[in-house]
């Protein structure tokens, strides 16, 4: 089975590369783009294992480390 | 009084920084991530570099490895602990220290040397310099943009110009604050994105690091029993 | 097997027919595969191999010349420095990070691999204009690999070049240079050893990356179909590369092994048959046991892989554990693969059936020795003949024309993107000429300059080649080093064409002219083919690292002030515009003859460069390159911030590039002391003004002071302005 | 109008940093773990446009600039 983690930065927090990449499409001409965030997905195959398992051990890899609560956020879907 | 200069996979700072110590007469031991335990060691410092490739997060894995609770035990006991480059990006992502640190205003990698002001000499870190002091060291960092992510930070060196003034064309990589360098309300943790290891020699172009090296070296002394 | 198979691995029929003829038999897969990849022309340097032989590669201070994978040359006192250069041109237009990145990360194998420590990194890069928004894309992209690798692998880049011309916009250079130091103990060469010696796989697992990426990519030009060589996009991992050095130098250290290969072109192929072929033994491989990343591999997949960071490590049978122990400490993977056998089989067992069996030493020395047409282009002449237009451009605007050209104007835009001080060894940052590290707990230092001149040498390959010999060592002397040692990387265009040929064959007697006449050796090089497009073919564009030798370091306290002298030294007057950037950026055009470089001239400028470093800790030297003498002398005055009073200069000897020329600035009461040690070398030097104020006078009532802050302005944008806004990757 | 677009590295392609996160997350004692792939996405806000718009400027987006052919795959998805 395997999950995928979408971590989000939050909100307040800046996202430098959103920006450069909201610049950089101005200049190419997309003016009317008035927002870009960059967020980074990360999937995580577990075999053979069923989906509450697979819930509950992502979950606490993400609070331990895949996600830094003072800057992200994450949410987890289940891929099958 | 021995000082532990923890490495990494990754890390590249560590012979560099124990040199610096060395120069100054302070005795220096490597400790490898895998260790446990941090006996005879008096205070320790994470060097700068590339722990687990920053992979993931800038120290978000190296915080894992099994020499941090040794660290972070040294900590609680008021040892003084200093965290330099990505050394202060582990001690955020261990909880150490307050906030993070992500990707440089303009995302790209910055080598050069800046200026920074002491804010507070209340740190392992600042205690032998003068506030207000401006000290010219050596960035070099892609993430080395502070975030506070609402914690309350005690703030030990701001990016300036030479002469002591906050702006934006003197912040280099847009950090919150203009923060350099920060403390715990301990003030025997602290972490700072410059690396004060590069400016100690007069070829080097500035030996102002001393004063930051030299403060870990006097607090080494100075702990509370 | 047909044969469209091996015209598809890009063989000829006349190659198909010698593998059969070297093995009686029609070829397996496999054995096709290797032999492709071994005998294209990136690997066996089939077109050059007959032309490189003869440059000069001696001195009594070689201790490992061109043939292994670094040089190696000996710096007294049991200290010695490995030295390689090499191309990632292609990979990087495929794919500009990530090419850039596995470049750097193969040139630091191929330094690591002979036991030394890799110490520094300098690049060689060059583009099409800034203009347009792909070379800009291309540009970034490749700096940002450059610094995303260098930077993560710990090894500081100390330099580099960087210029744009439209020829490279179809085919931008990436060149990377490496240099390391040891102990004369910790040399370590690429040989198999002897029978019964085990080979252990170090490093990163194999996957399907870069399958084929040294005959496809490396040994044919770009075409339309481009886009279909993408499959074979490397991916540099640095983390892995910085665990792996330090796993190799624990090796050494610990006296383990007896060989050690690095992976690169041709993977596991090239890293079992070249060491073999060394040692004069044969060797057996054992697919199976190889760590891959993906399951179902096929064996011409495992054996033709350029997964990179991978190490072949040859090691007598009872220090395998050992080494297997090393590696887990460092964590990586390791993994037995091989033996050493009597005789000279290379037999590989694949699924537990023998799948290969050829003369090991077959797939190097066996590789065809081409000798191409060699024909003078019918162009040249009408190119030499070109006349440059009548000029009136004032001084002032062609000053700052070429200040505001990013072939000329600041580099800290890509430098400062580059840890140079890691190791605190960095006596002369980048910034200017050649840098200069020192060699901890010695009083030797090591000053490397790499230079290159497309233009030049596509209006006199031979002269080309020989002024940026010069120029390079004149680079290292301003750094009080005396050149010891070059790399050398030979970019052209297609080898099947003659005139490209030409420009190879002139351009390698240049350089063994200039490097003869210096008593410098070439310890190493490269050669990269086929950099062209569409038919057109880049520039002839040789680059050479010169490594330098200081002993000891000079003491370097000049700084620019008030009230110093300027001195020129070398050839006062200037002959020609021919090639240099005044006539690019203010004509635009490309024509005319460089001047030949002048071997006694050009040795005592570098003489009076060394003595000057060492015993006038005042003066400030700054080799004259691109922009001529004015634009060597405003770099300087910007840099410290001080204005000039100017004697009245022409355009010619302001703007011209003749190679034997340097600044020297000194306070104006140690004048005479210069003028003095020039006379006792016996090298032209000359006043030509005097610091002071915030302006620059070039004495003519026709032109106005201009402020340096204005000059720093224009200077500092050159590539920072064209830059800005441009993404990462 | 918001559109999301998801970019993920072609299999083929290594991927050192996914086998790090990998490695660290058996470290972490997750030995069950037997894959991890990381991936970027990228949100594009074009506010006032409609769907057909969005959809084909975010595209070109991806074509020149927000993906890198030569390694990476795309897809797009409107937010609304
Ligand atoms: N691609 C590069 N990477 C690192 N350093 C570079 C690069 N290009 C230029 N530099 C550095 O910038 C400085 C100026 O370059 P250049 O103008 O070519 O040299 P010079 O001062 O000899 O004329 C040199 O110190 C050089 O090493
Ligand atoms: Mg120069």
């Amino acid at each position: 089975m395997r999950a995928l983690v979408t971590i989000t930065r939050r909100p307040e927090i800046a996202d430098p590369e959103g920006a450069t990449i909201q610049r950089a499409l101005v200049d190419l001409g997309y003016g009317d783009v008035d927002g870009v965030r960059v967020n980074r997905t990360i999937e995580v195959s577990l075999p053979g294992r069923d989906q509450e398992y697979v819930l509950s051990a992502v979950r606490a890899m993400c609070e331990k480390m895949l996600a830094n609560p003072v800057m992200e956020n994450y949410e987890i879907e289940i891929l099958g | 009084m021995s000082i532990g200069i923890i490495t990494f996979p990754g890390t590249n700072c560590e012979r560099d920084v124990a040199y610096a110590f060395e120069a100054l007469g302070a005795d220096t031991e490597q400790v490898w991530h895998r260790e446990t335990s941090l006996d005879g060691i008096d205070g320790v410092v994470l060097p700068g570099g590339f722990a687990h490739g920053d992979y993931l997060r800038t120290g978000a894995i190296a915080r894992f490895s099994p020499v941090m609770a040794a660290v972070e035990k040294l900590a609680a006991e008021g040892r003084p602990v200093l965290g330099i480059c990505n050394g202060f990006q582990v001690l955020c992502e261990a909880g150490l220290l307050p906030g993070g640190l992500i990707a440089n205003r303009d995302l790209r990698f910055i080598c050069r040397p800046v200026h920074v002001r002491v804010q507070s000499p209340d740190s392992i870190l600042t205690r032998a310099a003068r506030p207000g002091q401006v000290l010219t060291i050596p960035l070099n960092s892609y993430e080395g943009n502070y975030i506070t992510g609402g914690d309350a930070v005690r703030v030990m060196l701001r990016y300036t110009d030479a002469a002591g003034t906050l702006s934006d064309a003197a912040n280099p990589n847009g950090s919150e604050g203009a923060i350099a360098a920060v403390a715990n309300t301990a003030g025997n943790v602290a972490g700072l994105m410059p690396h004060p290891e590069r400016a100690i020699e007069d070829f080097m172009g500035s030996t102002d690091g001393r004063i930051l090296l030299e403060s870990f070296v006097a607090s080494l002394e100075a702990v509370p029993a | 097997m047909t044969d469209v198979v091996h015209r598809e691995l890009g063989m000829t029929d006349e190659e198909f027919i010698s593998v059969q003829e070297i093995l009686g038999r029609r070829p397996q897969d496999s054995e096709l595969a290797m032999y492709s990849v071994m005998w294209s022309e990136h690997c066996s340097y089939k077109s050059s191999r007959a032309h490189l032989g003869t440059l000069p590669t001696d001195a009594p201070w070689v201790v490992v010349g061109p043939g292994e994978n670094a040089g190696v040359v000996d710096l007294g006192d049991g200290w010695l420095a490995a030295l390689r250069i090499e191309s990632h041109n292609h990979p990087s237009f495929v794919e500009p990070y990530q090419g850039a990145a596995t470049g750097v990360g193969g040139i630091l194998r191929d330094v690591f691999t002979m036991g030394a420590r890799p110490v520094g990194l300098w690049n060689q890069i060059r583009f099409g204009e800034l203009s347009d928004p792909h070379n800009r894309y291309l540009f970034n992209g490749v700096v940002s690999g450059i610094a995303g690798y260098g930077n993560a692998v710990g090894v500081p880049t100390l330099g580099g070049e960087t210029e744009f011309d439209p020829v490279y916009a179809g085919n931008p250079l990436v060149n990377v240079m490496c240099l390391g130091i040891l102990q004369r103990e910790q040399l370590v060469l690429g040989t198999a050893g002897t029978p019964g010696t085990i080979a252990v796989l170090l490093g990163a697992s194999t996957g399907r990356d870069g399958i084929g990426g040294a005959s496809v990519l490396a040994s044919a030009g770009f075409d339309e179909t481009a886009g279909e060589k993408r499959p074979s996009v490397q991916v540099g991992d640095p983390f892995e590369e910085k665990k792996l050095i330090e796993a190799c130098l624990d090796l050494y250290e610990r006296d383990l092994v007896v060989g050690v290969q690095d992976l690169g072109a041709a993977g596991l192929t090239c890293a079992a048959s070249e060491p073999a072929a060394r040692a004069g033994v044969g060797m057996e491989l054992n697919l199976d046991a190889v760590h891959v990343r993906e399951d179902d591999m096929t064996a011409p997949e495992l054996l033709m892989s350029e997964s990179q960071e991978r190490m072949m490590a040859f090691v007598s049978p009872d220090k395998v554990d050992e080494v297997l122990a090393v590696a887990a400490t460092w964590e990586i993977d390791a993994s037995v693969v091989g033996t050493v056998r009597d005789g000279d089989r290379l037999r590989v067992h694949h699924n537990g059936e023998q799948i290969v069996d050829v003369p090991a030493a077959s797939l190097t020395d066996d590789a065809p020795v081409l000798h191409r047409p060699i024909e003078r282009p019918a162009w040249l002449d009408d190119l030499r003949k070109r006349r440059d237009p009548p000029d009136r451009t004032p001084l002032d605007t062609a000053l700052l024309a070429l200040l505001d050209d990013p072939g000329i104007g600041d580099r800290s835009w890509v430098y400062e993107q580059f840890d140079h001080m890691l190791f605190l060894n960095t006596v002369r940052p980048p910034g200017i000429d050649g840098s200069l590290i020192r060699i901890q707990g010695t009083d030797k230092g090591l000053a490397v300059s790499t230079d290159g001149n497309g233009r030049m040498c596509q209006l006199d390959p031979r002269r080309g080649a020989e002024r940026i010999v010069y120029e390079s060592a004149l680079n290292v002397a301003v750094a009080g080093a005396r050149p010891l040692a070059v790399v050398d990387n030979l970019n052209f265009g297609n080898p099947e064409k003659p005139d490209v040929m030409w420009q190879f064959t002139e351009t390698i007697a240049g350089l063994g002219a200039a490097c003869d006449a210096l008593g410098v050796p070439i310890v190493g090089g490269n050669v990269s083919f086929y950099n062209e497009t569409d038919g057109r073919d880049i520039y002839p564009t040789p680059v050479v690292g010169m490594l330098g030798l200081a002993e000891p370091i000079p003491a370097f306290i000049g700084d620019v002030g008030t009230d110093m002298t300027i001195f020129l030294a070398g050839p006062a007057q200037q002959r020609s515009l021919a090639g240099t950037a005044y006539q690019k950026t203010i004509f635009g055009t490309l024509g005319g003859r460089p001047t030949p470089i002048d071997p006694d001239t050009g040795g005592r400028s570098i003489e009076l460069a060394i003595r000057l470093a060492h015993v006038m800790p005042t003066a400030v030297l700054h080799d004259v390159s691109q922009g001529g003498a004015l634009v060597a002398l405003v770099e300087l005055l910007i840099r410290h911030d001080v204005g000039a009073v100017l004697e009245r200069t022409s355009t010619i000897d302001a703007f011209g590039e003749d190679p034997h020329r340097f600044l020297c600035l000194v306070p104006s009461a140690e004048a005479a002391r210069v003028t003095q040690l020039a006379a006792e070398v016996g090298c032209d030097i000359r006043r030509i003004g005097q610091t002071g104020g915030a302006d620059l006078e070039l004495s003519d009532p026709t032109i106005d002071p201009m402020s340096i802050g204005r000059l720093r302005t224009v200077w500092g944008g050159a590539i920072r302005r064209r830059m800005e806004g441009t993404i990462h990757e």
